[in-house]
């Protein structure tokens, strides 16, 4: 309803200098709890800034410190260094117990995106149930993403920052095993050397899939 | 594995500690998430790599899990029966010579299909361990505690564009065309008013009196209020003179109606 | 998991090495929700660490950053430093469309300018509140025009040149007449046949009120 518009910081003057921009991401960053897209650092910066310039030095003074900067898909958030995992009983959240199910949609939702509903059932063996799919939207793991060019137009699943976020992860590309269950063709919808197969006729999207599995926000 | 002499290299073949894994497997169907979860855990019993599972072995341990399943009269739910029969059918192109008139993937090519799911399914459930394992926010790593707000200072503009300003204006213009219809009261002297007025001043007339001069005071000049008062003073007039009060003339088309006190 | 590393630790019985310490300190600090006392952090800490050492150094490091650390009471915080507050801002412009009530006074005091609020009212058929005038006065699409000559010499409105530029108008009298907004349809819903309207015997004066419109400054 109401559109919000960036008002674009018009400055006759320089721009600060790298140094001084490290410190402006740095105060950015260690204020906000979500990440922060380049391009909302470069907004809320002065005119003429170059937050990613200044992000790679910043990344690089906090290598090793108690504190990282981490890459979170197009956004940057501080976190604290996993090893120090230990001394955060008191901050620790109660993580949410998930069903073998919703972990195993999750993990399918991840690898294969962008995948539909009827993907993920062929590779399970069995139906999804609404229930998984709705607590995995409300952890806001995984989102709707473009609806497939297949005949329905079904909707597809990706999953989100707040995914990468949660595991660490810089991009989907970065998940663990991707590349070699990629080069063993288990993420295609049949078994390398065979045709397409009656009952799992979708296959012609899967090369397009995969260029698509990166999309950006 | 054990050789028995019985040739047939069903449930034989199966060591004890396999069969006991089979019958587990029976008690646990509930914990099984469908046909192709419980063909996995079947195809372990292989101990080989998924790439060289024995479907026709694999087919073999379903069915038997299937018959098991009912000598022991659990119900199995219908994709467990549909896997089965599917299963048969493979394991029966599996072992006759390929029939060259048949069409469709041939028996190898459906084994592999299925090893392939097998092994796409058992792919998944290793990298959803390993997602899982991973350091994860809230429980290895964590986010700053106490964020700092960025305060939003907002500032507010109107929009409005000229066919906004247009429209508005119409509608205030057009909102008095449109209140619903109804009779001008002001303007109207109805039959009831003329009546008892007339009433009142018939007993005065005793002589032949133009109806015009009983129209209320004020309503003679403006004309719409002099045309309702003077169809409701004559209609009066009709009314006074079927009651028998009066007695009405005309002396010709247009002149003037008279009326006069009947005795 | 956690308690095993810290019960490892602990019975080494010997303390971290301080750099350790002032990254524990680091990950403590940012992760808490609350400034934390140097006693907390030495309970938190592993056994025979000097958590007030440790924040000394930390505090030299990052001393001239964008980020400080900051003694709040008896107790310890990090804070984005003070002079890049501004970067805590978020200038955003937000676009509204004028309310019904406001426009439609908007049109009536552009129409019949110079207008009285009892007039407006009269044309309303509803009170106009005081903030709808205010807002409009603030906007500066409208100012108070002279008096008029009447009992009481009640303010008038007029519309301002903001209001012109806004718009895209040379002057007021460039806004349509009833008539044309008739023939533009947005006057359409007037029932045919009813033959002279009050509203359309008002276009006299309407010409009568252009000539009073252009008064001086």
């Amino acid at each position: 309803m109401s559109e919000e518009i960036e008002q674009k910081e018009e400055s006759l003057f320089e721009a600060p200098p790298i140094a001084e921009q490290e410190r402006m991401i740095e105060a950015i960053l260690f204020a906000s709890a979500e990440p922060v897209s380049v391009a909302e650092l470069n907004a809320r910066m002065p005119h003429g800034s170059d937050a990613a310039e200044a992000l790679a030095h910043l990344r690089k003074r906090y290598e090793g410190r108690g504190v990282r900067v981490v890459r979170v898909g197009d956004a940057w958030a501080m976190r604290t260094a996993p090893d120090l995992g230990f001394l955060m009983q008191k901050e620790t959240v109660e993580q949410r117990k998930l069903s073998r199910a919703a972990i195993e949609t999750l993990a399918i939702i991840a690898y294969h995106q962008p995948v539909t509903r009827a993907e993920i059932e062929a590779i399970r063996g069995v139906s999804v149930s609404r229930g998984t799919i709705d607590l995995l939207l409300d952890m806001e793991w995984i989102r709707f993403g473009r609806r497939k060019m297949t005949p329905g137009r079904p909707v597809t699943f990706v999953v989100t920052q707040g995914f990468l976020d949660h595991f660490g992860l810089e991009n989907a590309r970065d998940l663990p095993g991707l590349k070699e269950l990629r080069s063993a063709g288990l993420l295609d919808s049949t078994p390398p050397g065979l045709g397409p197969t009656p009952s799992e006729g979708e296959e012609g999207d899967d090369d397009e899939n995969q260029s698509e599995m990166f999309e950006e926000e | 594995m054990t050789d028995s002499d019985q040739g047939s290299f069903e449930e034989d073949r199966m060591s004890v500690a396999e069969r006991m894994a089979a019958e587990a497997l029976i008690v646990d169907v509930d914990g099984f998430e469908g046909p192709l979860d419980v063909l996995l855990t079947l195809s372990r019993t292989q101990k080989v790599d998924l790439r060289k599972v024995s479907v026709l072995q694999l087919a073999q341990q379903y069915l038997s899990f299937v018959e098991k399943a009912k000598a022991l009269r659990i119900e199995l739910a219908a994709d467990y029966l549909v896997m089965a029969a599917w299963l048969a059918f493979l394991k029966s192109r599996l072992l006759l010579p390929p029939d060259p008139t048949e069409e469709g993937p041939s028996g190898e090519e459906l084994a592999a299909h299925l090893a392939f799911q097998l092994e796409r399914l058992q792919a998944m459930r290793d990298v959803a361990a390993r997602l899982m394992a991973r350091d994860q926010l809230g429980r290895d790593f964590f986010k700053r505690g106490l964020p700092e707000d960025v305060t939003r200072l907002r500032t507010v503009t109107y929009s409005a564009n000229l066919l906004d300003l247009m429209q508005a204006y119409a509608r205030i213009r057009t909102r008095d065309e449109f209140r619903p219809f109804v009779l001008d009261r002001e303007s109207v002297f109805t039959m009831e008013q003329a009546l008892d007025r007339m009433r009142g001043l018939i007993g005065f007339a005793g002589q032949w009196t133009d109806i015009l001069s009983y129209l209320p005071e004020g309503w003679e000049t403006d004309p719409i209020k002099r045309r309702s008062a003077t169809a409701a003073t004559f209609a009066a007039s009709l009314e006074l003179a079927k009651e028998g009060h009066v007695e009405i003339r005309q002396s010709e088309t247009f002149a003037p109606i008279e009326l006069r006190r009947k005795d």
